[in-house]
C-alpha cells in the first residue's frame, strides 16, 4: 500500500472542518480560538502536503507554512488580549453576550 | 473660454452665488437676485438678437455659437456649448421665471440660503440648456435636481418631508435609467475606429448607434428625461411635490424644470436615436397621451388649487412629449411652443396660488370663494392665466395646442393612410378632447375660488397684490400675452432646428 | 510501497488527527480542550515528520506546542473558575455547526478527489538541510524570502505592541 | 543577497521612517511633550505624503519587481500609496483631539505606531507579487487594528467590536489561506506571475473555481463584501471615531486595488469564466443588502458603515469593469470617497468629541446650532450620492462609464441594479440632510466650536469634496498612469 | 381698397378693451361708457361704409362686369405658419355675407352700447358696479365677432370663435357674485367648447386634405357656375378640386371624409348656434345683463354657426348628406325650441328659445338650399332671415329688458298690463312680435317667407314642418306679448314709482330697431347676397302660394293665443290639465338639462374622473410608494441576518463563500 496524498488531505480537511465546527458551536471565546488553531493548523498541513506530494523541488509549501505557524502566533496573541480585555471587562467570556450591537 | 457669450449664462449665476454667500441683510440679496436675473433677462434677449441676425445672414449651421473646451481629456469629456433656437427659447424662458420667481419670494424666510439654493437650481438649469455634451449636460441636470429638496423641504408647507423625498426620489430614478443611456449612447457614438465622443452634434453627424442599440437606448433616456416630464405613469412626484413646494420653487419647477424633461426627450433620445424614437414611439405615444387626458381628468376633481394645477401640469407637459413623438416638423414645433407656453403659465399660477395661500393659508377651493371682490387683481391675472391654460386665442396655449394638434393629425392621418395603424390619429383625437377636460376644470376653479359669493368673511379684510407681486405677475402675463399674439415669430426660431434634415435618416417630413 | 511501520505510523497519526480534533471542539472542558489541541499539534508534527520536514516539524512543537498552548492555558486559567465552564449547546447552534462544516467538507473534499494527481505517491525528496532552509530565508532572489521574513518581524512588533496596550489595565 | 533591492521600497522605507520616529518620540521624548505626538505624527505623514507625490511627480520611474519577484513597484502602485496617505494624514490631523484627550495619555503612543504599521501593512498588499508577502501585508493590515479598535476602553462596545473583529478576521484569514493552499495545489507556486502562467494552460476545475472562491471571500472580508460584511457594522460602531474612519477609507482603498491586483494577475485568463460572476453576484449583493440595512441605521457611525458597505460594491464595478479605465475610475473613486467619507467622519468627530452625541435623532435641527457643520456634513453627504457639481458625482460617472466599455447586456444590468440602488443611497444620505436642515426640533447639540485641527481636517475635505471632481489633472493623470501600468497587459477579457 | 379702415374696424374695439380694461377703474363710470359708445359709434361709421362701398361702389374688384359680387381680400397678414403651405393668416375678407354682418354686428352693438348707458344703471342713476369693466367686455365682444364673420380662413375663424365663446363667458357671468349666473358662464362655455372640439377637428380633417385653410381655395369648389365665378385658378394645388375628387375614396365609418370633416365643423356650428343637443347653454345664458342676450344670444353670436355653414356652403353642397344633416337637426331644432317656448315662464327664456327656433329656422333654410331650386334661393333667405331677426330679435330683447329694467323681475307673473306705463316698449315689442310672426308686411314676413318657399322646394315634408314651427311662433310670442302687456296690472305697493318708460338712451334703440323691422323686408336682399355672388331679383322666386299660406297661419296662430292669453282665463289652465305630460315636458324643456347633469356628474364626473383621481392616488402613486415600501419591507427582512452573533456572521460567511464557489461550479458544469 502507498500512502498517497488524499490519506493526508483528508484528515486534514477533517481537522478543518471540526475547527470550523467548533468556531461555529462554541461559547467560550477562547474554545473558539482553539478551534481556530485547529483550521490554521490544517490550512498549514495543506501547504506542507501538497509541497511534499506535488512539488517537492521546491519549498514554497513549507516556507508559506513555517511563516504561518508564525502569524498564527501572533494572531493569537492579539485574540487572548483582547478576549482577557474582554473579560476585564464583563467578567465573562461567553460569546452570545456580546450582542449589544447589532440590526 | 470666456470669449464665449453663451457661459455666461453659467457664471452669471455663479457670481451670484458668490455675491449672495457675502449678502449681510435682506437687501442686498433682494439686489442681487433682481441685478442677477435682469441680467440674465438681458443676455438672453442679447443671445437671441445675434441669433436672429446670425440666421438672418444666411448660417445654416444646427447650433450657433459653438465652442467645446476640452474637459477629461481621456473620456473625451468637453465642456461644449451650442445653441439653436429652441434652446434660445428655453434660456428665455428660464431667465423669466427666475426674474418673475425673484419677485414672487420677495418676503421669504431664511432668503440668503434660499436664493442660494435656487440660483444653484437656475445655474444647473441654464447649464442644461446651454450645453451640448451629454456629460456636461447630465451634470447641469443633476445639478439642478438636487436643490428642489432643500427648497422643498426647509421653505414648502403641508406633507413637505414625503413629497421632497419623493420628488427627489423619483426625478433620481429617472436619472438613473438616463445615465445609463447616455453612458450607453457614449460607447455607440462613433463608428468603429473612430474616437468615441460624447458631443451631440457629433453624434448624430456619426449616426453610428447600431438598430439593435438604439431600440435599447432610447427608451432608457427617454424615460429618464420623461419622468421629469411627468410622463404617465411616472408622473405622481408631480402633484405632492408642486403642492408642498414654496412658490418660487413652483414656479421654477413647473417652468422651467419639467421643460428639461422635454427638451432632453427631444434633444438627447429622438435627435440622436431617430430610428428607434420611429419604432417604440407608440409606447411613449400611448404612455403621453394617457397623461393628457389623465391628467386633465385628475385636476377635474382635486379641490387643492396646486394639485389641480399639477395635475394640470401633467396633462399640458404629457402633450409636449407627445407632440414631441409625432416625429413631425409642426407638431415637433408646437411641443417646444407648449413648452414655453406652459412653462410661463404655470409659472404664473403657481405665483397667484402662493400669492393666495400667502393670504388665505389655504388652498382649498371648498374653503374659498368670491375672491375677485376681495382680491381683484390676483384674480384678474388668475383668470388670464386660466384662459391661457385652457387656450384662448390671443394667449399663448392657444397657438402650443394647436400647432400641436395640427402636425398630430398630419402625422396620425399619414400614419392612417399608409396603413401603419391608426395609433396616432387615435390619440391624436384623444389629446384633442383634453381642450375640453381642461375648460371644465378652469373654469370650475375659477367659478369656485373667484366667483360667487364671498365664502369666508374674514378673507374681506385681506389686501390685494403688492408692488413686487404685481411685477412678478405681469411679467408673466406679458409674456404669455407676446407668445399668443406674435406666434410666428416663436415659431419661426423655433422651426429651424426641424428644418435641417435631421430625420432624414427617416424619410419624416 | 511503503514500510508496514510508517502506513502503522500513518494510521495512527491520522486516528489522533481525526479523533483529538473532533474531541477538542466536543469537549465540555475547556482545558480538556486544550489538551486535546495540544495533542493534534503533536500529530500534525509529527505528520511533518514523517513528510521529511524535520525543520519545520520542530518549529510546529516549539511555538504551537510550547508557545500558543501554554498561552492558551494561561487565558484559559484566567478567565474561568474551575469546573464551571461545562457549556450545553443549543441544537439549533449545533446544527446550524453542522451544516457548515458538513458543507464545507463535502466541497472541499470533492474538489480534493477530483484532482487525480492527489492520488499518487509520495515522490523523492533530497533531504532538507537547514543550510538550505536558511539560505531560503535570508535570500532575495527568487524562492528566497528575505522580505517575508522582514514583513513578518514587523508584524510581530506591532502585535506585540496591540497586544501590550490591549491587555494594559488603562 | 542583493540587499540593495531594499531601495525599491522607497515609501514602505519611508513609511518605517515614520514609524521609527514616532517610537522614538513616544519612548524617548519628556512626558510634557507627549502631547505634542499626535502633530508631530501628523506632520511627518504629511512629510511623508508630499515627498512621495512629489516623487511620483517628478521622477518618471518605472516599473520595478525586487526580491525575485515578490515586490513589485509602479508609478501606477506609487499613486495608490500616496492616496492612501493623502488619507492618513486627513484622518491624523482628524484625531489629533481626540489623541489629546485625557484618556488616551497611555497609549497615545501605541495608536500611530500601530496605525502606521497597518498602513505598512497595505503598502504590502498592494506591492506584493507573491502570497505569502500578500497573506503578511493583509495580517499587518487587520491584527493591529483589532487592537486599535479595542482602544476605547471606556465604552463596552469598543471591547464587542474588538472581538467581533479579531475573530472573524482570524477566522477569514483561515479560509483564505485555506483557498491559497488549493491554488498553490494547482499552480505549483505561489508567485502571481508562475500562478497566471499555470492556470493560462490549465482548465478549470472544482478545487480552483473553490480556491478563487476562498481568495474572494477572504479579500472580500476587509473590503466588506456581502455577505463577509457583517463584522463591518459592529466594528465601526463600537471602534474609536478615528479609528472607524481610518478603518472605512484607508483600508478599503488599499483593499480594493490589492484585491484588483490579485484577481489580475493572478486569476486574469479566468476572468470571464469564473470569477466575473461571483464578482457580479456579489456587487448586487453588496450594494443592495449595504442599503437596505443602512436605511434604517439611526447611529451615524453604523449607518456609515452601512454606507461604506454599499460604496464597496461601487469600487468593485471598477474591478468587474476590467479594464484600465476601470482602474482608473476606482482609484479615483476611492480618492473621492476618502475626501468624501472623512468629511462626514470629521464632523462626526468633531460632534463626538464636543457632545458624545452620535445618533441621528441628535443630529435634528443642527444646521441651527451648527451651521458650519452641518454644511459640511451635507457636502459630504452630497459627494456620497454622487450629487453634482461634487466630487462624488464625478467618481461614480467615471466608474460606470469604465463598467460599461465594451461591456455585454449583463454589465448594462449590473450597472443599472447598482444605478438603482443609487436611489436609495440617495434616500438614506438626504435622511441625514432632513435631520440637519429641515426638521424642526431643537438641537440637542449646543453651539460649539471645534478645534482648529478638527476644522483644518474639514477644510481639506471639503476642498477635496468641492474640487477634485472639477478639477480634470486628476482624473487624467490616474487614467495616465493605469494606462502606463502593468496590469494594464492582464486585462484580457 | 386701403387697408386703413378695415384694420381700424377691428382695432378701435381691441383697443377700447385694452383701455377700458387697464384703465377703466381709474376713470368715471359715465366716460368708460361714452367712450365705448362712441367707438362703437365710429366703427358703426366705418362698417357702414365699408359694406356701402363693397355694395355699391361698383368697384371692379368688387363685383365683376357681369354683375357678380367677388369675394376681396383687404389685407391678410401671415399669424402663425405650419407648413409652406398651411398658414394661418389674420386678414380681412370682404363678400357680401360678410359685409352684411358688418352691417349687422355694428349696428346691434351700437343700439346696446347706447342702450347699457341706461340699462346699466338703477332707478337713481347710480351705475352699476363693474360698469367699466362690462363696456370693455362688450368691446372685445365687438372686436371678436367682427374678426370672426371677415375671416379670411377657416382658422382665423376658429381663433375669434373661441373668443367670442371667451367674451361671452366673460358677460354671461358679468354678476359673478351670483352663483347661477357663474353657472351659467361656465355652462355656455364648456358646452360650446366641446362643440368646438368638433369644429377643430373639422378643421383638421379638412386642412389635412385640402393643405389650406383658406376660405377661398376652400370654397372654390367646381360647383356649376362657380369657378368663374370666384375667379380661381383650380391649377393651383391648394385647390380643393383634385382633392376632394380623388380623395372621396377615403371613406371612414361609412362616411366619407369629407362628410365627416364638414359633420365635425357643423357640430361647432351646432355650439354656438344653440342646435339640439348642444343648446343647453344659451336658455341659462340668460343670467347675463340684457343687453349682453340682445347682442350675443340673440344677434350675432348665436348665428355665427349659420354664417359658418354659408361661409363654406359650397363645400356642403359636394356633400349631400352633410346638407341633410344640417336640415334634419334644424327641423327638430326648431320644432322643439318653439314647443318649449311655449311653456316658459321667464320672458327671457321664451326670447331664448325663440332664437333657438329661428337660428334652427336659417340653418333648415340653408340644408335646404340647392343651386338647382330657384338658384339657392334658401341660402339667401337664411342670409336675409339671419339679418331681419337680428334686428327684430335685438329689439325683442332690449324691449324686455327695459322691462325687466322697470320691474326687476324676468317672470311674466311679475308684469301684466304694462301697455299703460311703457307705451314706447310696448309698441316697439309688439312691432317686434308682429314681425317674428311674420306678418306682412313686417320684415320677418318676408325672411320667414323665402325659407318657407325654399323648404317647399326641396320637400313637401320640411315645408308642413316648418310652416307649424312658424304657427308655433307667432302663437309663444303673442303669449308672451298679451302675459306682459296685457291681463290685469298689479297692484302698485305704496311708496313705490309705477312702472314707467325708460330713458332716451335706452328708448332710442329700441325705436331705431323697430323701424328697421318695419322696412327691412322691403330690402332687395338677392340683389347683394346669394349663394354665388350672382344677383337675382328675389321678387321673382317669390312665391305667393306659400306667402299667402305662412301669413293664414301666422294669424290663425296670433287669433288662438288672444283667445288664450288676452285676459286672464282658464283655458291655458284646462289645456295644461288636458295634457300634463306634454306641459311638464314643455315646461322642464324636454328634461335635456337633468339628462346632461346625469351625463357630466354622474357618468363623466363621478364615473370617470373621481376613480381616475382614485386610482391614480392609491394604484400609480400607490404603486410607486409600493417600492419604498418594499424597500423598507426587504429592510426589515434582513435585519436579522446582522444578529450581533458573531457566530452567525461567520456562519453567514463560510456558507455565502461555499455557495459563491458552489453554484459557479454547478453552472460550469
Amino acid at each position: 500500500m502507498e500512502i498517497k496524498a488524499i490519506y493526508y488531505l483528508i484528515p486534514s480537511l477533517i481537522m478543518f472542518c471540526c475547527g470550523l465546527y467548533g468556531f461555529l458551536t462554541r461559547r467560550n471565546m477562547i474554545a473558539m480560538l482553539i478551534s481556530l488553531e485547529l483550521m490554521l493548523n490544517a490550512v498549514d498541513m495543506n501547504f506542507v502536503i501538497f509541497n511534499r506530494f506535488l512539488f517537492p523541488e521546491q519549498l514554497e509549501g513549507m516556507m508559506f507554512t513555517l511563516f504561518a505557524i508564525a502569524i498564527a502566533a501572533a494572531e493569537t496573541a492579539v485574540a487572548i488580549a483582547i478576549i482577557i480585555n474582554v473579560y476585564r471587562s464583563v467578567n465573562q467570556v461567553d460569546v452570545r453576550t456580546l450582542n449589544q450591537m447589532k440590526f | 473660454m470666456f470669449t464665449n457669450i453663451l457661459i455666461y449664462f453659467v457664471v452669471i449665476p455663479l457670481v451670484m452665488l458668490g455675491l449672495l454667500a457675502l449678502c449681510r441683510d435682506v437687501k442686498q440679496i433682494r439686489a442681487v437676485a433682481v441685478v442677477g436675473s435682469l441680467g440674465l433677462i438681458g443676455l438672453s434677449v442679447y443671445v437671441l438678437l445675434e441669433y436672429l441676425g446670425i440666421r438672418a445672414a444666411g448660417n445654416e449651421d444646427p447650433m450657433l455659437f459653438v465652442d467645446s473646451w476640452s474637459w477629461f481629456a481621456p473620456l473625451n469629456i468637453h465642456l461644449a456649448v451650442g445653441v439653436d433656437g429652441i434652446s434660445i427659447a428655453m434660456l428665455l424662458l428660464s431667465s423669466i421665471i427666475v426674474f418673475a420667481g425673484s419677485f414672487a419670494s420677495w418676503t421669504i424666510a431664511q432668503p440668503k440660503e434660499f436664493f442660494l439654493w435656487l440660483i444653484l437650481l437656475s445655474t444647473g438649469v441654464f447649464g442644461f440648456f446651454i450645453s451640448i455634451d451629454l456629460f456636461t449636460m447630465f451634470m447641469f441636470y443633476e445639478v439642478a435636481l438636487i436643490p428642489m429638496y432643500l427648497l422643498i423641504g426647509v421653505w414648502g408647507s403641508g406633507n413637505k418631508n414625503y413629497s421632497a423625498m419623493k420628488l427627489t426620489l423619483m426625478l433620481m430614478g429617472g436619472s438613473a435609467f438616463l445615465m445609463l443611456g447616455l453612458i450607453g449612447i457614449y460607447y455607440h457614438s462613433a463608428p468603429e475606429g473612430a474616437p468615441l465622443t460624447w458631443n451631440l452634434l457629433e453624434i448624430v453627424d456619426n449616426a453610428a448607434i447600431s438598430h439593435g442599440w438604439q431600440s435599447f437606448l432610447f427608451p432608457m433616456t427617454f424615460v429618464g428625461f420623461g419622468v421629469l416630464g411627468a410622463m404617465f405613469p411616472f408622473h405622481t412626484w408631480s402633484p405632492d411635490g408642486h403642492a408642498s413646494a414654496p412658490t418660487a420653487v413652483s414656479m421654477l419647477h413647473a417652468g422651467v424644470l419639467m421643460k428639461l424633461g422635454g427638451y432632453g426627450c427631444f434633444r438627447v433620445a429622438i435627435y440622436t436615436m431617430p430610428q428607434a424614437a420611429h419604432e417604440l414611439s407608440w409606447i411613449f405615444l400611448i404612455l403621453t397621451g394617457i397623461s393628457v387626458v389623465y391628467g386633465a381628468f385628475c385636476a377635474c376633481v382635486k379641490t387643492d388649487l396646486k394639485y389641480i394645477n399639477a395635475y394640470s401640469s401633467v396633462s399640458h407637459c404629457g402633450l409636449v412629449l407627445f407632440a414631441i413623438l409625432m416625429l413631425n416638423e409642426t407638431a415637433m414645433t408646437g411641443a417646444i411652443m407648449q413648452m414655453l407656453s406652459h412653462g410661463l403659465m404655470t409659472a404664473l399660477f403657481f405665483a397667484l396660488i402662493g400669492m393666495i395661500y400667502g393670504r388665505t393659508h389655504t388652498r382649498e377651493i371648498t374653503q374659498m370663494g368670491g375672491m375677485m371682490q376681495i382680491l381683484p387683481y390676483l384674480s384678474v391675472c388668475y383668470v388670464i392665466a386660466g384662459m391661457a391654460s385652457l387656450g384662448l386665442p390671443g394667449l399663448s396655449g392657444f397657438v402650443a395646442e394647436m400647432t400641436i394638434f395640427v402636425g398630430s393629425f398630419k402625422a396620425g392621418m399619414a400614419d392612417y393612410l399608409a396603413g401603419d395603424g391608426s395609433l396616432r390619429l387615435v390619440f391624436t383625437i384623444i389629446a384633442c378632447c383634453s381642450i375640453v377636460i381642461t375648460a371644465v376644470y378652469i373654469l370650475r376653479v375659477v367659478g369656485k375660488l373667484l366667483f360667487g359669493p364671498v365664502y369666508d368673511n374674514h378673507h374681506r379684510s385681506l389686501t390685494d397684490a403688492t408692488w413686487w407681486e404685481r411685477l412678478s405677475t405681469a411679467t408673466l402675463i406679458v409674456c404669455v400675452a407676446c407668445i399668443g399674439c406674435f406666434p410666428n415669430f416663436f415659431n419661426n426660431l423655433i422651426n429651424f432646428t426641424f428644418k435641417p434634415a435631421i430625420f432624414s435618416v427617416l424619410g419624416i417630413n | 510501497m511503503e514500510s508496514v511501520g510508517s502506513i502503522i505510523l500513518y494510521t495512527i497519526v491520522c486516528l489522533a488527527i481525526v479523533i483529538f480534533s473532533v474531541l477538542a471542539v466536543t469537549t465540555r472542558k475547556i482545558l480538556r480542550a486544550a489538551t486535546y489541541l495540544l495533542f493534534t499539534l503533536f500529530a500534525a508534527a509529527v505528520v511533518y515528520f514523517m513528510l521529511d520536514y524535520q525543520f519545520l516539524g520542530a518549529v510546529q512543537i516549539a511555538v504551537y506546542a510550547g508557545g500558543i498552548v501554554v498561552l492558551f492555558v494561561f487565558a484559559i486559567l484566567l478567565t474561568s473558575h474551575p469546573g464551571s465552564n461545562s457549556e450545553r449547546l443549543a441544537s439549533k447552534r449545533r446544527v446550524l455547526g453542522l451544516i457548515a462544516s458538513i458543507l464545507m467538507l463535502g466541497v472541499c473534499g470533492y474538489s480534493l478527489l477530483s484532482r487525480c494527481n492527489l492520488f499518487a505517491g509520495k515522490p523523492e525528496m533530497e533531504a532538507l538541510d537547514m543550510q538550505t532552509v536558511g539560505t531560503a530565508m535570508m535570500g532575495t532572489g527568487a524562492g528566497q524570502y528575505l522580505l517575508p521574513f522582514e514583513a513578518v518581524s514587523v508584524l510581530l512588533l506591532a502585535c506585540i505592541i496591540g497586544g501590550i496596550v490591549v491587555a494594559r489595565k488603562r | 543577497m542583493d540587499y540593495s533591492q531594499f531601495l525599491a521600497m522607497k515609501q514602505e522605507i519611508g513609511l518605517l521612517v515614520v514609524f521609527l520616529l514616532v517610537f522614538l518620540y513616544d519612548t524617548f521624548m519628556p512626558r510634557s511633550t507627549q502631547k505634542g505626538l499626535p502633530a508631530f505624527a501628523s506632520i511627518a505623514m504629511l512629510l511623508l505624503t508630499v515627498a512621495g507625490c512629489l516623487g511620483c511627480c517628478l521622477c518618471s520611474c518605472s516599473d520595478v519587481v525586487a526580491f525575485g519577484g515578490m515586490y513589485e513597484t509602479s508609478p501606477v502602485i506609487s499613486a495608490i500609496k500616496n492616496i492612501l496617505n493623502i488619507g492618513v494624514v486627513i484622518v491624523l490631523i482628524q484625531s489629533i483631539k481626540w489623541a489629546n484627550g485625557e484618556f488616551m495619555t497611555m497609549r497615545r503612543g501605541e495608536f500611530y505606531e500601530l496605525l502606521l504599521v497597518t498602513l505598512f501593512g497595505m503598502y504590502l498588499m498592494i506591492s506584493a507579487r507573491h502570497f505569502l508577502v500578500f497573506v503578511i501585508g493583509l495580517e499587518s493590515a487587520s491584527l493591529p487594528l483589532a487592537a486599535m479598535v479595542a482602544f476605547d476602553k471606556n465604552r463596552y462596545e469598543s471591547h464587542e467590536a474588538a472581538v467581533k473583529y479579531i475573530l472573524t478576521a482570524v477566522f477569514s484569514s483561515a479560509i483564505f489561506m485555506m483557498g491559497l493552499s488549493f491554488v498553490y495545489a494547482l499552480a505549483g507556486s505561489l508567485y502571481f506571475e508562475n500562478i497566471y502562467g499555470a492556470l493560462f494552460v490549465s482548465s478549470t476545475s472544482t478545487m480552483l473555481v473553490i480556491a478563487i472562491a476562498f481568495v474572494i471571500a477572504g479579500i472580500g472580508f476587509k473590503l466588506s463584501l456581502v455577505p463577509f460584511h457583517l463584522w463591518t457594522a459592529d466594528v465601526y460602531q463600537g471602534a474609536p471615531t478615528s479609528v472607524t474612519s481610518y478603518l472605512s477609507v484607508i483600508s478599503k482603498g488599499a483593499t480594493a486595488f490589492a484585491f484588483l491586483v490579485v484577481m489580475a494577475q493572478v486569476f486574469g485568463s479566468l476572468y470571464a469564466q469564473v470569477w466575473e460572476w461571483m464578482l457580479y453576484a456579489l456587487i448586487i449583493l453588496t450594494i443592495t443588502v449595504g442599503n437596505l440595512f443602512a436605511i434604517r441605521q439611526r447611529n451615524m457611525k453604523r449607518f456609515l458603515a452601512f454606507s461604506s458597505i454599499s460604496q464597496a460594491g461601487y469600487i468593485m464595478l471598477g474591478v468587474i469593469a476590467y479594464n484600465t479605465l476601470g482602474m482608473a475610475a476606482m482609484m479615483f473613486y476611492i480618492l473621492v470617497y476618502i475626501f468624501s467619507n472623512l468629511g462626514a467622519f470629521g464632523v462626526i468627530g468633531a460632534i463626538e468629541n464636543a457632545s458624545g452625541k452620535v445618533s441621528m435623532d441628535d443630529y435634528r435641527g443642527l444646521y441651527k446650532t451648527n451651521p458650519r457643520l452641518a454644511f459640511t456634513m451635507m457636502l459630504a453627504m452630497f459627494s456620497l450620492a454622487g450629487i453634482p457639481p461634487f466630487a462624488g458625482f464625478f467618481s461614480k460617472f467615471f466608474i460606470f462609464t469604465g463598467a460599461l466599455q465594451g461591456a455585454s447586456v449583463a454589465i448594462y444590468v449590473l450597472v443599472l441594479i447598482a444605478l438603482i440602488n443609487t436611489i436609495v443611497s440617495l434616500y438614506y444620505y438626504l435622511l441625514v440632510v432632513k435631520a440637519m436642515f429641515i426638521s424642526d426640533d431643537e438641537c440637542v447639540i449646543a453651539p460649539f466650536r471645534s478645534s482648529c485641527s478638527e476644522r483644518l481636517g474639514m477644510w481639506i475635505a471639503l476642498f477635496g469634496i468641492m474640487f477634485l471632481g472639477l478639477l480634470s489633472p486628476v482624473y487624467d493623470s490616474l487614467i495616465d498612469l493605469s494606462s502606463l501600468s502593468s496590469i494594464g497587459m492582464y486585462f484580457i477579457r | 381698397m386701403s387697408a386703413t379702415i378695415p384694420v381700424l374696424i377691428l382695432a378701435i374695439p381691441l383697443f377700447m378693451f385694452i383701455f377700458l380694461g387697464l384703465a377703466g377703474k381709474k376713470m368715471s363710470h359715465l366716460l368708460a361708457g361714452i367712450l365705448g359708445t362712441l367707438g362703437m359709434g365710429t366703427v358703426l361709421v366705418l362698417a357702414y361704409y365699408t359694406a356701402f362701398h363693397y355694395f355699391f361702389s361698383g368697384d371692379p374688384a368688387f363685383i365683376s362686369e357681369a354683375g357678380e359680387r367677388l369675394q376681396y381680400i383687404v389685407f391678410n397678414q401671415t399669424w402663425l405658419q405650419f407648413t409652406d403651405r398651411l398658414v394661418i393668416s389674420l386678414g380681412f375678407f370682404l363678400d357680401p355675407i360678410s359685409a352684411m354682418m358688418l352691417v349687422v354686428i355694428t349696428t346691434i352693438s351700437f343700439m346696446v352700447h347706447l342702450y347699457s348707458l341706461g340699462y346699466m344703471r338703477d332707478h337713481h342713476g347710480v351705475f352699476e358696479k363693474g360698469f367699466q369693466r362690462f363696456y370693455a367686455f362688450l368691446s372685445l365682444f365687438s372686436f371678436s365677432m367682427l374678426g370672426l364673420v371677415v375671416a379670411t380662413n377657416i382658422f382665423q375663424m376658429y381663433i375669434f370663435w373661441e373668443l367670442v365663446g371667451a367674451s361671452s363667458y366673460l358677460l354671461i357671468g358679468f354678476y359673478y357674485t351670483k352663483n347661477s349666473a357663474v353657472s351659467a358662464s361656465k355652462k355656455a362655455f364648456i358646452v360650446t367648447r366641446f362643440a368646438d372640439l368638433g369644429f377643430l377637428i373639422g378643421i383638421l380633417v379638412l386642412s389635412f386634405y385640402t393643405g389650406t385653410f383658406d376660405f377661398t381655395s376652400l370654397t372654390s369648389v367646381p360647383v356649376e357656375g362657380m369657378a368663374n365665378v370666384y375667379h380661381v385658378d383650380l391649377s393651383t394645388p391648394n385647390a380643393v378640386l383634385g382633392v376632394f375628387q380623388s380623395s372621396a375614396a377615403p371613406m371612414f365609418m361609412g362616411a366619407s371624409v369629407l362628410t365627416w370633416a364638414l359633420v365635425l365643423i357643423f357640430m361647432g356650428g351646432m355650439g354656438k348656434s344653440a342646435m339640439m343637443p348642444l343648446h343647453i347653454w344659451l336658455p341659462d345664458a340668460m343670467e347675463g345683463p340684457t343687453p349682453v342676450s340682445a347682442l350675443i344670444h340673440a344677434a350675432t353670436m348665436v348665428v355665427a354657426g349659420v354664417y359658418l355653414v354659408a361661409r363654406l356652403f359650397p363645400l356642403y353642397l359636394m356633400e349631400e348628406t352633410s346638407l341633410v344633416i344640417v336640415t334634419v337637426v334644424g327641423a327638430i331644432t326648431a320644432f322643439y325650441a318653439a314647443m318649449v317656448a311655449c311653456a316658459q315662464i321667464d320672458i327671457k327664456r321664451v326670447l331664448a328659445f325663440s332664437t333657438i327656433s329661428q337660428i334652427a329656422f336659417m340653418m333648415v333654410s340653408l340644408g335646404v338650399a340647392r343651386p338647382e331650386f330657384h338658384e339657392g334661393l334658401g341660402y339667401m333667405a337664411s342670409m336675409f332671415h339671419l339679418f331681419t331677426h337680428a334686428m327684430f330679435k335685438a329689439l325683442l330683447f332690449l324691449g324686455a329688458g327695459a322691462l325687466i329694467h322697470a320691474i326687476g323681475s324676468n317672470d311674466y307673473t311679475a308684469m301684466h298690463g304694462l301697455r299703460k306705463y311703457m307705451p314706447v316698449t310696448h309698441w316697439t315689442f309688439l312691432i317686434g312680435c308682429l314681425a317674428i310672426a311674420g306678418i306682412i308686411p313686417f320684415s320677418g314676413f318676408f325672411s320667414k317667407d323665402e325659407i318657407l318657399s325654399a323648404c317647399g322646394n326641396y320637400s313637401p315634408l320640411v315645408y308642413v314642418w316648418m310652416s307649424m314651427v312658424a304657427g308655433l311662433t307667432a302663437f309663444y310670442m303673442f303669449r308672451l306679448y298679451y302675459l306682459i302687456f296685457w291681463w290685469k296690472e298689479h297692484k302698485i305697493p305704496e311708496g313705490h314709482h309705477a312702472p314707467h318708460d325708460q330713458a332716451w338712451t335706452m328708448s332710442l334703440p329700441l325705436i331705431i330697431l323697430a323701424l328697421i323691422s318695419c322696412v327691412a323686408g322691403f330690402i332687395p336682399f338677392g340683389k347683394f347676397v346669394s349663394w354665388n355672388g350672382e344677383p337675382y331679383d328675389f321678387m321673382a322666386h317669390f312665391d305667393w302660394g306659400v306667402a299667402s299660406i305662412s301669413l293664414l297661419v301666422a294669424v290663425l296662430a296670433i287669433i288662438l293665443a288672444t283667445v288664450m292669453y288676452r285676459k286672464e282665463n282658464s283655458l291655458p289652465e284646462k289645456f295644461k290639465n288636458a295634457l300634463p305630460a306634454l306641459w311638464d315636458w314643455c315646461h322642464h324643456r324636454f328634461y335635456w338639462d337633468e339628462l346632461y347633469m346625469f351625463i357630466t356628474h354622474k357618468i363623466i364626473f363621478n364615473g370617470i374622473c373621481r376613480p381616475l383621481a382614485w386610482f391614480d392616488r392609491h394604484i400609480i402613486d400607490g404603486t410607486m410608494d409600493s417600492f419604498a415600501i418594499l424597500t423598507n419591507k426587504a429592510s426589515e427582512l434582513i435585519r436579522p441576518l446582522q444578529s450581533g452573533q458573531v457566530q452567525m456572521y461567520v456562519w453567514i460567511y463560510i456558507i455565502g463563500a461555499l455557495l459563491l464557489g458552489g453554484v459557479t461550479v454547478l453552472c460550469l458544469i
